[in-house]
C-alpha cells in the first residue's frame, strides 16, 4: 500500500470520528461529578413520570409504511446510476440520440409503476394515519362548564 | 490485504454476535454493523456504489423493518428458549458441515489466471449502462415486484373491524 | 361404418343415455334401452360370425398416440378369438340384462344399475376387439373400473364399499405387472399390434425359453392372475359378491374374469415359446383350482360356493393354457359361461323368491315352489360336475386329457378337484332344493317363482348348458372337433406339439372322471338328502348334538372319519391359508403401506426450524457426494 | 412476451377495477383479460424470438407451456366465485390482481434465457403466493402457513441465488446459452478452474428450483402451507406455480447442464424416488382431502420429475401433457372441495374432511361426476387424461437405455398403485357412504367450467393426440 486510496481517506475520517467521540466521552468521565440517585436513573420522558415498560407493541402501520418507504428507497437508488448514463454523450452519438429517449421512457414506466403504486395505496386510504376514536366520557360533572370558560379566560390574559 | 482479514474477522464476529446475542435488538444493532463491514468489502471489490446501496438500504432501511417487526412482537413477555441445547448443537454441527464442504471445495479452486480488475470495474457508469441497456426487461419487471410487494403488504397490513387497535 | 364398430357403440350409447338421463329416463324404458343395445350388438356379432371367411379382419379407427417411431391406433381386430368372445359376451350379456329388469325390478338405482352395465359391455367389447396391447388394456382398466362400480352398488353397506376397493386394488396390483409387459413389448418389438408382435416373433427365430419372452409373459400373467382370481390374486372375487346378482353372473362368472384366459390365448405365441411360464401357469392354475375347491365345500352362503366355484374353474382354466391346450382352455371358459352364468342367475332367483336370504341352511325344498328354477339349476349343476353329455363334461374332460399327456400327477390332482366340484354343487343343489323348508314362516309365505324376465334367461342358458358341449363334441364320438377346428388358425404360428392320445385311453380316463363326479354326487345325496344334514352355525355345538341326535353310530364314525377332517382341511384351508398366507401377502402389502404411512407422516410435524433442517442436512449429503473428487483429491 | 407486458398492466388496471365498488365486474373483466394475454401469446406461435437482449426467447414450447400456465390461471379465476361477498374481509381486486402477476412471474420462469430472469420471475412468483397465502387474515392456519411459506421460501431462494452467484462466478454469463458453453467447457477440463465453485452452482440452483415444486426432501412445506392456504390459492399453488418450477427446472437443465447430466442426474434419481414414495405413501394416511390433495401434488412432482430425469426427445411433449393432465384435474378437484367443504361448514369452519363429502352423489350428481372423474385422472386410470400423463412419461423413463430406469419405473408405478388407494377414498365417500350434502346451488359459470375440465380430461383422454400433435 504505497499511497491512500479515496477511501482511505474516508476510513481514516470514520476512525477520527470515533477516536474523537471516545476520548471527549472519556474526558467528561475523568471530569465530573459521579452521584446518582433514582430520579437522575429514571428515563427522560418531558417531565412526566414514566409508566411500564418502553417495549410497547407498534401498531402494524408503522411497518407498513417503512415498507413502502423502503420500496420507494430502492427506487432512488435505481435513479442514480441512471442518472449517470442518461446524458452519456457517446451512446447518444452512437444511436442517434435514441438512447436519450430510450433511456427516459424506460425510467418513466418504472417510476410509474410504483407510482400508480403509491396512487393506489393512497386513494385505497392506507397512508391515512387512523387516530383512535377519542372517547367522550359519560360522566356529568355537576360543575357547570361555564365556570371553567371562565377560569380560562382569567388565566389566559 | 491485511485490512481484509482485519475486516473479515470483523464480520463473523458480528455475524455471530448477530445469532448469540440474547437482546433481538442487539441482534439488529449487530446486524447494522455486519451490513457496514459487508460494505467495506465492496469497497474493497471497488464496488462503491454497492457500497452505498448496502448502507442506504440495508443497514437503513431495512433494519428498521426489523426494528419495528421486534417492536411489533410483545417483548414484555419473555418467552422462555424453546428449542433444547441438542437442536441447537444439531443445527450447529449441520451448518458447520455445510460450510466445511463448501471451503473445502473451494480450496481446490484454481485462482491463478484470475484477469486482475482495472479501476472502472465496479463503478456507477459501467453499472448504469448494463442496467438500463443490456438489462432492460428485468428491470422493468422488477418494478412489477415491487408493485406485488406493496399491494400485498398494504392488503395484509390494513387493520380491519375486529381486529385490536393499538 | 362398418357392422365391427357398431358393436361396442350400441352399449356406448346405451350407457350415455341411461348415465346422462338417470332419473329422467322412465324406469321401464331403461332396462329396455341397455337391453336392446346389448342385443343389437349380438346381433352384429352374430352377422358378422356367420358371414365370417376365415381371415382376420383390421378396422383402424384413428391413429391414437404416436410417441416417436411408435403408433398406437384405436383399431379393432375381428378374427375367430375375437368372434366367439363377442358371442359369448354379446349373448349372455343380453340374458342378464333381460333377467336384471326382473331382477332390479324393485331398486331406486334402476337407470344407474344399467347405465354400469352397458358401461361394463362397451368395456369389455373393446378389450376383446382391440388389435393391440394397449387398447386391450384401456378395455382391461375399463373392466375393473366397472366391476368396481357394480359390487360397491349397494352401498348402504360400507363392507360392500370395503370389498368393492379391495377388488379393485388387487386388480391393480395385477394390472401393474400387464402394463410392464406392455412396456417390456414396445421395448422390444416397438410396437403393440399383435399382427405385428407376432409376426415378428415368427419370423425373430425365437428359441423356447427366450429369455425376454420369459419376462413378457410372466408379466402378463400377473396381469391375468388379477382379473381372473388366480392365486395369490384371488380373494378379492368372493367378497365381490357382495354386488347384485346379475353383476356376479355376468362380470365375476362368465365374462370379465375370462379375460386372463382370454389374453393368453391371444399371446399364445409367447407362451409357447416360454415354457417356464406355461408350466407356472398350469401349476398356479391346478393350486387355485384344488384350494378353491376344498374352499368351497362348505360353504354355507349361496354365492359364496359360486364364488369359489368360479375361481375353482378359471384354475382349470389356466391350468389347460399351461399345458397349452388352448382351444380346450377356451371350450371351458364358453361352457363355463354358460353354466355358471346360469347357476348365479338361478342363485338370484332363490334369493329373490327367499327376500334377499342367502345362508343355505335356511333354505330347503324349494324345488316345488321354485320349478323352473330348479330345474335350470340342476341342469347347470350337473354340467359343472362333468357328468356327460351337458356342456361341462366336454370341456372340461378335454383339458384333463390335456393335462394327462403332460403331467399324470397332474391330472390325479385335476380329478380330485373335480371329485370336490360336484360333491359341493350337489350338496348345494340339495341343500338348496330338496328336504323340508328351513327358513322363517314369512319367507315361506313369500315363496314364489320368479317373473318371466329372470325365468327366460334360466331356460335359454339352461339350453345351452345343457348342449354347450356339442360345439366341440369330440372325435372319439364321432364328433368333428369344429370348435378347435375353426380356432385352429390362432394356433397355426405357435409351435404346439400334438401327442395324440389314444383313443381307449382317453375313453378311460372320461370314464375315470365321471366315476368319481357321480360317486361323490352320490355320497352328497347321501348325506344331504339322506341324512337330511343340515351344516350347523359356526360355534353352535349344541346345535350340531340337535340335529344328528337321532342318527345311528355309523353316521357319527362317518362324522369322525370323513365329514370332520375334510371340514377341517376346508376351514384349515380358508381360515389359514387364505387368511394368513394369502392376506399376509397381499393384504400385509396394503397394511404395511397404512403403517409406513403412519410413520412417515410424522416426519412432518410443522416445525419450520425443523424442515430447514431436513433441508440442509440433503443439501449437504448432495454436496458431498456430488463434490466428492473435489473433496477428496 | 407480449403477454407479459398485457397482464402486468391488466394486473395494475384491475386494483384500480376495484374502486368502483362492484364486484361483479371484476371476475368478468379477469377472465376477459387472461384470453386477451392468451392470445397475445399465441402470437409467438411458430416463431423463434428473441426479446430485448436475449433475455426471453420464445418459441412453441414455451408458448405451450404459457397455455397451460394462463389456461389454469384462467380456471382458477373462474371457480374463484369473486371471493364471497364479505366486503370488509375480502379484497378480490387485489386478489385478481395478484394473481395476474404471478402469472406474469410464471410466464417469465418458462421463456426466460437469463438467470436474472428467472429470479425476477420467481420472486415475482413468490412474493406472490406469499401474500395469497395469508390472505385469509382471520385463519390462524392461513397465517402460520405463510409465514412458513415465506421463511422456507425465503431460504431456499437464497439458495437459488447462492448457485446462480457461483455459476456466474465460474462461466462468467448469466445467459443459459452462456452458461451451457462454459459448462462444457469446464467438464473437458475435469471440472477446470473452477469446477468446485461450478458444480456447488449447479447444484444449489437445482436445489432452490426444486424447492419450488415441492420435490422430496424440500417437500416439507407443502402439507402445511397447501392446507393452511385459502382453497382458491391452493389449488392455484399446485398448478400454476408447479408448472412453472418444473418447466423452469427442465429449462436450465436441460438447455444449461446437459453436459454435466452425471451431476446434476445422480442425486435427481434418488430426489425422484423419495418424492414418489413420500408424496404417495403420506398421503395414503391423511384424513383430509385438501392434505391428501397436498401429498398427491408432491407425488406428481415426483413423476413430472422422472421425464426431465429421462431426458428423451419425446420429454417436451410429455412434460406438456402431464402438467395439462394434472392442472386440468386438480382444478375440478379443488373446485368441488371448495364448494362442498363450505356446504359443509361446521360452526362456521370449512370441513375439508373426507367425511364432508359422504353422500355427496345423492343431491349432486354433476360435483360427484367431476370429482370421480378427476381423482380417477390423478389415480391414472384409462380413459382419461390422467392415464396418457402417466403412460407418456413412463415411456419417457421405459426408453431410457439406463437400467437405473427400470427400477424408478418399478417404484413409479407401485407408487401409482398406492396413489389409487387414496384417490378412490373421495369417490367412495361420494358414491358409497351414507351422508347428506344437501344440494350446492352452482352458478351457471362454476357449472360451465366443472363440465368443461371433465370434459377435457376425458377428451384428452380418449384422444391424446389431439393435444401430444401440437405438443
Amino acid at each position: 500500500m504505497t499511497m491512500l486510496t479515496d477511501f482511505g481517506y474516508i476510513l481514516l475520517f470514520i476512525i477520527a470520528a470515533i477516536v474523537f467521540v471516545a476520548v471527549i466521552l472519556f474526558l467528561a468521565k475523568l471530569i465530573r461529578p459521579n452521584r446518582p440517585n433514582e430520579e437522575k436513573l429514571t428515563t427522560y420522558e418531558s417531565g412526566e413520570e414514566p409508566d411500564g415498560n418502553a417495549n410497547v407493541r407498534f401498531n402494524i402501520r408503522f411497518y407498513v409504511v417503512a415498507l413502502i418507504f423502503i420500496l420507494f428507497d430502492v427506487e432512488i437508488i435505481f435513479l442514480f446510476p441512471w442518472a449517470t448514463v442518461f446524458g452519456n454523450k457517446r451512446l447518444i452519438a452512437e444511436t442517434d440520440g435514441l438512447w436519450g429517449w430510450f433511456s427516459l421512457v424506460e425510467m418513466f414506466v418504472f417510476v410509474g409503476v410504483l407510482l400508480i403504486g403509491l396512487a393506489y395505496a393512497w386513494i385505497k386510504g392506507h397512508l391515512d394515519w387512523v387516530r383512535p376514536e377519542v372517547k367522550t366520557t359519560e360522566y356529568e360533572s355537576k360543575i357547570p362548564t361555564s365556570l371553567y370558560d371562565k377560569i380560562n379566560q382569567k388565566y389566559s390574559q | 490485504m491485511n485490512f481484509w482479514y482485519f475486516l473479515t474477522a470483523l464480520t463473523l464476529l458480528s455475524a455471530s454476535m448477530v445469532i448469540l446475542s440474547k437482546n433481538p435488538i442487539h441482534s439488529v444493532l449487530y446486524l447494522v454493523f455486519t451490513f457496514f463491514c459487508i460494505s467495506g468489502h465492496y469497497v474493497l471489490l471497488n464496488a462503491q456504489f454497492l457500497m452505498a446501496v448496502n448502507i442506504v438500504v440495508y443497514a437503513g432501511a431495512i433494519m428498521v423493518l426489523f426494528l419495528f417487526v421486534i417492536m411489533m412482537m410483545d417483548l414484555s413477555k419473555n418467552s422462555p428458549d424453546s428449542k433444547s441445547t441438542l437442536t441447537k448443537l444439531a443445527g450447529a454441527i449441520l451448518g458447520g458441515t455445510l460450510l466445511v464442504i463448501l471451503i473445502a471445495a473451494s480450496r481446490k479452486v484454481d485462482l491463478k489466471d484470475v484477469k486482475p480488475i482495472d479501476a472502472q470495474t465496479g463503478m456507477v457508469e459501467g453499472l448504469g449502462q448494463i442496467l438500463y441497456r443490456d438489462y432492460v426487461l428485468p428491470f422493468e419487471l422488477v418494478s412489477i415486484l415491487f408493485f406485488v410487494a406493496m399491494v400485498g403488504a398494504v392488503m395484509l397490513g390494513k387493520r380491519e373491524a375486529g381486529e385490536r387497535n393499538f | 361404418m362398418s357392422l365391427i364398430t357398431l358393436i361396442p357403440l350400441f352399449p356406448l350409447i346405451g350407457f350415455l343415455i341411461n348415465g346422462i338421463g338417470f332419473r329422467h329416463v322412465p324406469k321401464s324404458l331403461a332396462g329396455i334401452i341397455s337391453s336392446a343395445a346389448a342385443f343389437a350388438s349380438f346381433a352384429c356379432a352374430l352377422t358378422l360370425f356367420l358371414g365370417f371367411n376365415g381371415q382376420p379382419q383390421i378396422v383402424h379407427l384413428f391413429d391414437w398416440i404416436t410417441v416417436g417411431t411408435l403408433n398406437i391406433s384405436m383399431s379393432f381386430q375381428l378374427d375367430q378369438l375375437s368372434l366367439l368372445m363377442l358371442l359369448i359376451i354379446t349373448g349372455v350379456g343380453t340374458l342378464i340384462h333381460i333377467y336384471s329388469i326382473g331382477y332390479m325390478s324393485h331398486d331406486e338405482g334402476f337407470g344407474k344399475f344399467f347405465a354400469f352395465l352397458n358401461l361394463f359391455l362397451f368395456f369389455m367389447l373393446l378389450l376383446v376387439m382391440g388389435s393391440n396391447y394397449v387398447v386391450m388394456f384401456i378395455g382391461w382398466e375399463g373392466v375393473g373400473l366397472c366391476s368396481y362400480l357394480l359390487i360397491g352398488f349397494w352401498n348402504k353397506n360400507s363392507n360392500y364399499g370395503n370389498a368393492a376397493r379391495k377388488a379393485f386394488i388387487m386388480n391393480r396390483i395385477g394390472d401393474l405387472g400387464f402394463l410392464l409387459g406392455i412396456f417390456l413389448i414396445i421395448n422390444h418389438f416397438g410396437s403393440v399390434e399383435y399382427s405385428e408382435v407376432f409376426s415378428k416373433i415368427a419370423e425373430g427365430g425365437y428359441s423356447s425359453g427366450d429369455k425376454t419372452l420369459f419376462y413378457i409373459t410372466i408379466l402378463l400373467f400377473i396381469g391375468a392372475m388379477g382379473k381372473s382370481a388366480q392365486i395369490p390374486l384371488y380373494t378379492w372375487l368372493p367378497d365381490a359378491m357382495a354386488g347384485p346378482t346379475p353383476v356376479s353372473a355376468l362380470i365375476h362368472a362368465a365374462t370379465m374374469v375370462t379375460a386372463g384366459i382370454y389374453m393368453i390365448i391371444r399371446s399364445n405365441i409367447m407362451y409357447s415359446l416360454a415354457p417356464e411360464t406355461l408350466d407356472i401357469v398350469a401349476w398356479v392354475g391346478l393350486a387355485t383350482a384344488l384350494l378353491a375347491a376344498s374352499i368351497g365345500l362348505f360353504q354355507n352362503d349361496i354365492k359364496k360356493v359360486l364364488a369359489y366355484s368360479t375361481v375353482s374353474q378359471l384354475g382349470y382354466m389356466f391350468m389347460g393354457l399351461g399345458v397349452m391346450a388352448y382351444s380346450s382352455s377356451f371350450f371351458h371358459v364358453m361352457t363355463h359361461a354358460f353354466f355358471k352364468a346360469l347357476l348365479f342367475l338361478g342363485a338370484g332367483s332363490v334369493i329373490h323368491a327367499m327376500s334377499d336370504e342367502q345362508d343355505i341352511r335356511s333354505m330347503g325344498g324349494l324345488r316345488k315352489k321354485l320349478p323352473i328354477t330348479f330345474i335350470t339349476f340342476l341342469i347347470a349343476t350337473i354340467a359343472i360336475s362333468g357328468i356327460p353329455p351337458f356342456a361341462g363334461f366336454f370341456s372340461k374332460d378335454e383339458i384333463l386329457a390335456h393335462v394327462f399327456e403332460h403331467n399324470k400327477l397332474m391330472w390325479a390332482f385335476g380329478v380330485l378337484g373335480s371329485i370336490m366340484t360336484s360333491f359341493y354343487m350337489f350338496r348345494l343343489l340339495f341343500l338348496t332344493f330338496f328336504g323340508e323348508f328351513r327358513g322363517t314362516e314369512k319367507q315361506k309365505h313369500h315363496l314364489h317363482e320368479s317373473p318371466i324376465a329372470m325365468t327366460a334367461p334360466l331356460m335359454i342358458l339352461a339350453v345351452l348348458s345343457a348342449i354347450g358341449g356339442f360345439f366341440n363334441f369330440p372325435h372319439i364320438f364321432g364328433g368333428h372337433a369344429s370348435l378347435a377346428a375353426f380356432m385352429e388358425p390362432l394356433f397355426e404360428q405357435s409351435a404346439i406339439e400334438h401327442v395324440a392320445v389314444d383313443e381307449s385311453l382317453e375313453i378311460t380316463l372320461m370314464i375315470v372322471s365321471v366315476v368319481a363326479a357321480l360317486l361323490s354326487a352320490g355320497v352328497a345325496y347321501f348325506i344331504y338328502v339322506v341324512k337330511k344334514t343340515v351344516p350347523v352355525a359356526e360355534g353352535e355345538e349344541t346345535g350340531l348334538q340337535k340335529v344328528i341326535y337321532n342318527k345311528y353310530y355309523i353316521d357319527e364314525l362317518y362324522d369322525t372319519l370323513f365329514v370332520k377332517p375334510i371340514t377341517a382341511l376346508s376351514n384349515f384351508f380358508r381360515e389359514v391359508i387364505e387368511f394368513l398366507v394369502i392376506d399376509l401377502i397381499v393384504e400385509g402389502v396394503g397394511k404395511l403401506v397404512k403403517t409406513l404411512s403412519s410413520e412417515v407422516r410424522l416426519l412432518q410435524n410443522g416445525t419450520t426450524g425443523y424442515y430447514i433442517f431436513a433441508m440442509v442436512l440433503s443439501i449437504a449429503a448432495i454436496l458431498v457426494w456430488s463434490l466428492k473428487s473435489f473433496l477428496l483429491g | 412476451m407480449n403477454a407479459i407486458i398485457a397482464l402486468s398492466l391488466f394486473g395494475i388496471s384491475n386494483l384500480f377495477l376495484g374502486f368502483l365498488n362492484n364486484r361483479k365486474i371484476l371476475l368478468p373483466a379477469t377472465l376477459v383479460f387472461i384470453l386477451i394475454a392468451l392470445g397475445l401469446n399465441f402470437a409467438d406461435w411458430n416463431h423463434e424470438y428473441y426479446w430485448f437482449n436475449n433475455m426471453l426467447k420464445t418459441n412453441n414450447l414455451s408458448v405451450n407451456f404459457v397455455t397451460i400456465i394462463l389456461l389454469s390461471t384462467f380456471l382458477v379465476v373462474a371457480i374463484s366465485r369473486s371471493f364471497g361477498d364479505d366486503d370488509e374481509h375480502s379484497h378480490p381486486a387485489e386478489y385478481y390482481a395478484i394473481l395476474l402477476f404471478s402469472a406474469v412471474g410464471a410466464i417469465m420462469m418458462v421463456t426466460f434465457e437469463n438467470l436474472i430472469m428467472l429470479f425476477v420471475g420467481l420472486e415475482i412468483l413468490s412474493v406472490s403466493m406469499y401474500v395469497l397465502t395469508g390472505s385469509d387474515k382471520r385463519s390462524l392456519r392461513s397465517n402460520e402457513a405463510a409465514l412458513k411459506y415465506f421463511l422456507m421460501g425465503s431460504f431456499a431462494t437464497g439458495i437459488l441465488l447462492f448457485g446462480v452467484a457461483l455459476v456466474y462466478g465460474a462461466t462468467s454469463s448469466f445467459d443459459i446459452h452462456g452458461i451451457a458453453q462454459g459448462v462444457a467447457k469446464a467438464k473437458e477440463q475435469m471440472g477446470g478452474a473452477y469446477g468446485p465453485l461450478l458444480y456447488s452452482g449447479v447444484i444449489l440452483i437445482m436445489v432452490g428450483l426444486l424447492f419450488k415444486i415441492s420435490a422430496a426432501p424440500f417437500h416439507f412445506w407443502t402439507p402445511d402451507v397447501y392446507d393452511g392456504a385459502p382453497s382458491i390459492f391452493t389449488a392455484f399453488m399446485s398448478t400454476v406455480v408447479k408448472t412453472a418450477g418444473v418447466a423452469a427446472t427442465y429449462r436450465i437443465l436441460s438447455i444449461s447442464f446437459p453436459s454435466v447430466y452425471g451431476l446434476w442426474g445422480n442425486p435427481l434419481v434418488y430426489i425422484v424416488c423419495a418424492t414418489l414414495i413420500i408424496g404417495n405413501i403420506t398421503a395414503v394416511y391423511q384424513q383430509s382431502f385438501k392434505r391428501m390433495l397436498a401429498y398427491s401434488s408432491i407425488s406428481h412432482a415426483g413423476y413430472l420429475l422422472i421425464t426431465v430425469l429421462a431426458k428423451r426427445p419425446e420429454t417436451n411433449s410429455s412434460l406438456l401433457f402431464y402438467s395439462l393432465a394434472y392442472a386440468i384435474a386438480t382444478i375440478t378437484a379443488f373446485a368441488v372441495l371448495m364448494v362442498v367443504s363450505e356446504a359443509q361448514a361446521k360452526n362456521g369452519k370449512a370441513d375439508e374432511s373426507f367425511e364432508a363429502l359422504n353422500g355427496l352423489a345423492n343431491n349432486n350428481p354433476l360435483l360427484a361426476f367431476s370429482l370421480t372423474i378427476s381423482m380417477l385422472s390423478l389415480a391414472g386410470i384409462p380413459l382419461t387424461a390422467g392415464f396418457f400423463g402417466k403412460f407418456f412419461v413412463f415411456s419417457d423413463a421405459f426408453s431410457n437405455p439406463s437400467s437405473l430406469f427400470k427400477w424408478i419405473l418399478v417404484i413409479a408405478i407401485l407408487m401409482s398403485t398406492v396413489g389409487i388407494y387414496y384417490y378412490f377414498k373421495p369417490i367412495i365417500a361420494a358414491y358409497m357412504k351414507k351422508g347428506e350434502v344437501a344440494k350446492i346451488e352452482l352458478s351457471p359459470l362454476y357449472k360451465f367450467i366443472l363440465i368443461l375440465t371433465t370434459t377435457l380430461t376425458i377428451l384428452l383422454g380418449l384422444a391424446p393426440d389431439l393435444v401430444k400433435n401440437i405438443f
